[in-house]
């Protein structure tokens, strides 16, 4: 199956995100929501958690989340897409199904 | 697509309802049938009808509400989850409706996409 | 408000649910039991998993009288129940199985036998393949 | 010794308003002032009157009023957090008033200890 | 009940608002504003300190449009002109602070000229020294 | 000033107990209570965390936490003593102020 995860923790408290990189089969794809986009600033203690994985997963963040925290103008790791409310919906609905890592 | 949505969190507190909100309002927004949004742990919370937000924020018990009117929405709060916490008839927002935790496990079953929000 | 139905007949899923949290700190792990109990009567394929500090939860010997809370302990003497009348009603096509991932049991000082229900304990890359397969992913 | 409380959060979701119970408690059998509890963020909903806990769990809403009555406890819950989370004198349990945020500052100050529980 | 008032005449004590949360994903950040702004009509020293995550709840340029949340950027700037208020009237004993922790601020990509506020940056011995004099200390 | 920090949180999720002993100074005491017991116990991934401080903080942990979460038969780091809530009444009162790390 062909999932959708999500991650709306900070990866610099919690390990949500950790836990999600470790279970997560190659090819499937990661959206970052909420407190979860700081992981998809460039150039942060953190940043290489997905700079690691951008070979065998897609990741997306959400713009809207991004737009809230000031984060728009600061730089994104290469190869993360950035997607509005819709494009959530349009990830959810290409995937099989969503795990949400609460 | 027959899509359904978990609520885990109060309003306010945590974002998870805002986000389940604007996924849900998109979802409709693209012709999605919104099946029905099940509200459990803290978030039966979004049900109380006397939650009274500053005047500059948003309204997030109104905007469920409203939502659900509008759309033909199906908004069931969890009865174990809601007693505990003090969410009853007396104090249930226009929208809602007060059921069982089987409506959840029906909801995973008959829904295409199953999305979760919280904490 | 009168409840909506939905036509369910004849419907099978895998549903998994997560536990990831400790007990007690939060309501988390009391109220995905509830969730968990519910369920059986669906008789839906389901996949319990403990990963990260969710593996405390089943942690035998909770004694909560000086904190007052509630112990949830003894309901997985239910649950374990539900899952032996799956396994052997011939007649339910119903699988339940209790997992733990074995990386996180370590990390915490845990062992197989620390567990008040029995589990299978899943490396990390047998959880991954599991959690792929499921279709219904309901966490706390 | 003088010592002032701060609950951030809900009964039930998390352990806060437990551990700050028995805290309070212990405190006043050793014979400690507790000059107030303060209810602020989530920590409002511990005064939601219609919380209704299984049978064989306990009553935090019922615990903390009957504390306050049996050693003239204040406890507060502020305005502003309740406003916005729906707790409102038409479901405000017994033993608890709702007040101003100041009163969390004047704690603060005329307290020897001030401690925290929260998320 | 009526309020019961305690006698604070004359007290100044070192108060230490901690923001450690990140901004909008749940709403400490917002809620402890409306704390720091209420303790300024008592003119008690006040140190509000932002370690961890909290360093990203004085990023500027928050934009809380599509979101729809309430944006709380704008209330920093009150904070700030009370900061002034207290630093220039003399007649008045009461020192504001607003300080940054270096080691957060770096480790999350930022620097000062992120911030909506004028702050002081401290290392994480500075931070330590400055915690340990705090009287009374109050976290979200 | 003598300080008492409380931590609450699982050192295996979040970064409160970290932060903590960044920021607390030589010769204060550490209660751990809720999912703070955890950092407590002898044998994890995480028990460096405390047995590398024990020499310059005193640590204290929540005899009914752990109790709750069936950890009392489990050795404890050497050096963490376990108190009541009277006892925790006592360590407020014997310090000259409480962090609470949220």
């Amino acid at each position: 199956m062909n999932k959708l995860h999500t991650v709306n923790k900070s990866p610099f408290d919690r390990s949500a995100l950790a836990t999600c990189l470790r279970l997560a089969k190659s090819g499937s794809s990661v959206l970052l929501i909420e407190d979860g986009v700081y992981a998809a600033l460039a150039g942060t203690a953190k940043s290489g958690m997905i700079e690691d994985r951008k070979g065998d997963l897609k990741f997306y963040v959400l713009g809207a989340d991004l737009d809230a925290r000031g984060l728009s103008e600061k730089p994104m790791i290469d190869g993360v897409e950035t997607v509005d409310y819709g494009g959530f919906v349009d990830l959810v609905c290409e995937h099989d199904s969503v795990h949400s890592w609460l | 697509m027959k899509i359904g949505v978990l609520v885990n969190e109060g309003p306010f507190t945590h974002q998870a309802s805002d986000s389940a909100y604007h996924f849900t309002k998109a979802a409709i927004e693209k012709g999605h049938d919104v099946m029905r949004v099940f509200f459990y742990y803290d978030g039966v919370n979004n049900a109380n009808k006397l939650s009274e937000p500053q005047s500059d924020d948003r309204n997030l018990v109104k905007m469920w509400g409203e939502l659900a009117n509008e759309h033909n929405l199906d908004l069931v709060v969890c009865v174990a989850a809601a007693l505990r916490r003090g969410i009853k008839d007396e104090i249930l927002a226009d929208g809602f409706r007060i059921s069982g935790l089987g409506q959840l496990i029906e909801l995973g079953m008959a829904a295409d996409r199953m999305v979760v929000f919280g904490d | 408000m009168t409840d909506i139905e939905f036509d369910t007949e004849g419907v099978k899923k895998k549903f998994m649910f997560v536990n990831s949290k400790p007990p007690y700190g939060t309501i988390y792990a009391l109220e995905v039991l509830e969730m968990i109990l519910i369920s059986a009567a669906f008789e839906q394929h389901a996949v319990i998993a403990f990963i990260d500090d969710g593996v405390y939860q089943i942690k035998k010997g909770h004694n909560t009288k000086a904190t007052g809370m509630k112990n949830f302990s003894p309901t997985y003497g239910v649950v374990e129940m539900e899952k032996e009348d799956a396994d052997e009603d011939e007649d339910i096509d119903m699988v339940w199985r209790i997992v733990v991932e074995k990386e996180s049991m370590e990390a915490r000082g845990l062992t197989e036998d620390d567990f008040v229900v029995d589990v299978e304990v899943l490396d990390s890359a047998e959880m991954a393949e599991l959690m792929a397969e499921q279709e219904v992913v309901l966490a706390g």
